[in-house]
């Protein structure tokens, strides 16, 4: 029994899925709940590292010869069932998502684990997981759909009265957008009666030679609209930064990187499909553009310091959307480089804020203060994570924004770099104003009643804190063992 | 046009009224159950898209030499020996599709529930304006 | 322009973040009429533009708090954009 | 002649659209929750009539007998007349 017959790609949805489905059995029990969650955490760590790069076809039959060399090449492979393609960009885009779900679970260890909250994480993991290998856009639907309950399930995990109303919104927008996903599959499926992507990619190329389709044109749309919903993208960007500043920031901090991998995988999916459509990269272009500006614009605004940085994690989704929208191959590869590093460098300002949470127990700016010297080093890589968000050089998101900055100027819009550097000159703004209320400004009620030590918050937040910063630094020094995967990875997409 | 080529169109529309139904429901009922009930609306409607879809010869696989010569639907060579069965046949991959779809959906419809339950205690009221009042608790 | 955000201040409005954001929303506008005419008209109309858009921007110039009163957290505002939204991605893809 | 089901076919579209409308312009919650079972077996059976019996028989037990037993709870918890 070698190992690459157990190590295979859909390994890495299944087993955090047994896992979620054996956490909720324990709930009751609090020590197994415990042993079993930190099990699982450790596997779901190494799983991305053991697997190797494979194309995995459920059901083992590979691709059906339609017709041996074939001139015409409609159809000529047939791909019958759900095809799971993993290369090194899912490895590195699960690895970030396993070491963040792991902060998400080991931060809180310190209080009573509930299992139901640890198999929701883990339920995040295997539906984001699934989303970026699968080839096959109803499998990539159904992940998307566990994807929206599990988050709402982990924003209801807080209890209180406006986590229920946040997360019944976001289910009914869930449910819409869901439907339009599927709309738009059925009239894909019903013209050209096929599910993986790549086969519908030939398919419409062929199709598309005779002109568009207003078939084609409707399903683009009602996919696209899903996309938005999925990625927190303009319409949506006040519910999607509603459940990241209603969540448990160590939780907000795991979905915000879920999100980014998911608007990057389903943004792959919907470019091989519609890239026929004319104006579809510049749609693209506008959403991201107006997502961009007015996520850092109401992050300027906010007085809740989980909220403002809602808001600037919805901001940078709008970067990379920005990235992906200009559509040269350039531009491509600097935005989903931007979203892996977005996604390690806004993680740790969340978790800084959660130990904030922690202490305070509130979450408005105005009542905060005057916890410089009683959080040990927490406020010192809070800083560094304001630098690595907004891009200062050292950091991996300076090599990230520095190239779609430049992509953006050769592809011959010198007006969208002159936004995008204003726009991380604002996130560095709202954050040095997040950071100065925390910190800086005079102590607070809460300090004075009882004298504060160094404050006991669990020191799971310091370790992962330090973690991140460590591999932002590494990307950001050498940004050459992570960059060129991405590059083959777009020249394999052949689309751009 | 009769009534039996007829039937596939009749139930694209039937669909498409379902989902508009549902649409309104969400965007312009004020009672949270009715919300609800939309979402449901529109996923049966879009359901029904898959499985109408799926009904008559409209989706074939064309295999390339077919399409050479002009061929737009086909039945499936294995069913060459049942003529009749094959000419009848509904295409089954939407139907397998459908099935998940229907049991996400009931599942998402559940969680809405209990969530509209815990809201009406703290509110005891069901109309969205109660609810999403936009005050600054 | 001075007054206009104190007068602001005076209601209370947590101002300290407001200068950029809308010097960002001037820029925005501003860019995007730019770019816009520039890739679908002669440049020269696109500079004539942008310079008519800024003019109109700087004198509405408090646009913040505007902006975020659209982004409440109520339904219905989040309802009618999701279906602006659906429209226009379908008119903007030439479905129509 | 239209073979026998299909004619039941068009009866039963009628029927889940006409449901859908009575059930949200009802104001009493629990009428609604018996037109949308209605409903939900309309569309069943419409499943049955497009040669689609398996989703037919999920449609039939999920939509007909489940959603409306989880919604009658709800509307018993909460108040019965949408004010």
């Amino acid at each position: 029994m070698n190992l690459d017959t157990i190590f295979v790609p859909a390994l890495l949805v299944a087993f955090p899925l047994i896992a979620a489905i054996c956490l909720n059995f324990l709930h009751g029990k609090d020590r197994v709940v415990k042993a079993v969650a930190i099990i699982s955490v450790v596997v779901v760590l190494v799983l991305p590292w053991i697997t190797d790069a494979a194309v995995y076809w459920f059901g083992g039959h590979p691709q059906v010869e339609n017709v041996t060399g074939g001139t015409n090449i409609v159809l000529s492979k047939l791909n019958l069932a759900i095809v799971y393609k993993y290369a090194a960009i899912q490895k590195l885009f699960i690895a970030i998502l396993a070491i963040l779900a792991s902060a998400a679970v080991l931060i809180h260890f310190t209080e009573r684990v509930s299992g139901v909250y640890v198999a929701m994480i883990m339920l995040g993991v295997a539906s984001t997981s699934a989303v970026i290998m699968a080839d096959d856009i109803f499998n990539i639907f159904v992940f998307l759909e566990i994807l929206t309950i599990s988050q709402a399930a982990l924003v209801i995990a807080i209890g209180s009265i406006q986590a229920y109303k946040t997360a019944i919104k976001y289910l009914i927008f869930g449910g819409i957008a869901g439907s339009s996903i599927l709309l738009g599959i059925a009239i894909l499926l019903n013209n050209y009666g096929l599910l993986n992507v790549s086969d519908l990619n030939r398919a419409i190329t062929l199709d598309i030679e005779a002109g568009i389709p207003h078939a084609l044109i409707v399903a683009c749309a009602l996919i696209f609209v899903g996309w938005l919903f999925e990625s927190g993208m303009v319409p949506f960007h006040i519910i999607k930064s509603d459940v990241y500043s209603k969540a448990r920031p160590s939780v907000a901090a795991f979905m915000q990187t879920q999100t980014k991998f998911v608007l990057v995988a389903l943004w792959v999916v919907i470019l091989r499909l519609f890239y026929g459509i004319s104006t579809f990269n510049a749609l693209v272009l506008g959403v991201g553009i107006l997502s961009m500006v007015f996520g850092v614009m109401m992050a300027l605004k906010q007085t809740e310091i989980t909220r403002l940085l809602a808001y600037v994690a919805v901001a940078q989704a709008g970067l990379v959307g920005v990235g992906l929208g200009i559509g040269t191959r350039a531009a491509v590869t600097a935005s989903i480089f931007h979203a892996v590093n977005d996604a390690l460098a806004m993680a740790i300002l969340f978790l800084s804020v959660s130990v904030v949470l922690h202490i305070t127990h509130t979450v408005d700016m105005r009542k905060m203060g005057g916890l410089l010297w009683k959080t040990g080093y927490v406020p010192f890589l809070c800083l560094l994570g304001i630098f690595a968000v907004s891009g200062m050089p050292p950091f991996n998101t300076y090599q990230s924004e520095f190239r779609i900055i430049t992509a953006a100027s050769t592809a011959g819009y010198p007006e969208l770099s002159v936004l995008i550097i204003l726009t991380s000159i604002a996130t560095l703004v709202a954050l040095m104003k997040g950071f100065y209320t925390i910190y800086l400004k005079e102590g607070q009620d809460y300090l004075t009643d009882k004298e504060l030590t160094p404050v006991s918050y669990s020191w799971g937040t310091e370790v992962f804190m330090v973690l991140l910063v460590a591999i932002c630094l590494a990307i950001g020094l050498t940004p050459q063992n992570v960059f060129p995967y991405i590059e083959q990875f777009v020249q394999t997409l052949g689309v751009i | 046009m009769s009534l039996e080529t007829l039937f596939q169109p009749m139930c694209f529309l039937t669909a498409a009224g379902l989902v508009v139904v549902g649409l309104y429901a969400v965007i312009f009922m004020d009672n949270l159950l009715k919300k609800i009930i939309g979402v449901t609306l529109i996923s049966d409607g879009v359901n029904l898209v898959l499985i109408t879809g799926g009904f008559n010869k409209i989706v074939a696989i064309i295999s390339p030499e077919q399409a050479e010569n002009g061929v737009t639907s086909v039945i499936y060579e294995g069913l060459k020996e049942y003529p009749e069965f094959a000419a009848q046949a509904a295409y089954p991959l939407p139907s397998a599709l459908v099935l998940t779809s229907i049991v996400i959906s009931v599942s998402i419809f559940a969680i809405m529930l209990a969530i509209a339950i815990k809201l009406y205690n703290h509110y005891n009221s069901m109309s969205c304006s109660v609810i999403f009042k936009e005050v600054d608790e | 322009m001075y007054e206009k955000f104190f007068e602001k201040l005076k209601q209370g409005e947590d101002i300290a973040g407001a200068f950029t954001a809308d010097f960002q929303m001037v820029l925005l506008i501003s860019l995007g009429v730019l770019l816009f005419f520039r890739l679908f008209t002669t440049v020269r109309l696109a500079i004539v533009a942008s310079f008519i858009a800024l003019l109109l921007v700087i004198r509405a110039i408090p646009l913040v708090f505007r902006v975020s009163k659209e982004h409440s957290d109520t339904f219905d505002s989040m309802l009618f954009y999701f279906a602006l939204a659906i429209g226009l991605v379908i008119v903007l893809l030439g479905g129509i | 002649m239209i073979p026998g089901y299909m004619l039941m076919g068009y009866i039963f579209m009628f029927t889940a659209l006409f449901g859908s409308v009575l059930a949200l312009i009802q104001r009493d919650l629990m009428k609604s929750v018996i037109l949308i079972g209605l409903e939900g077996l309309a569309v069943a059976f419409l499943f049955q009539t497009l040669r689609a019996p398996d989703v037919g028989i999920t449609q039939a037990i999920l939509g007909a007998a489940l959603l409306p037993g989880i919604f009658a709870i709800t509307v018993y918890k909460t108040r019965r007349e949408e004010e």
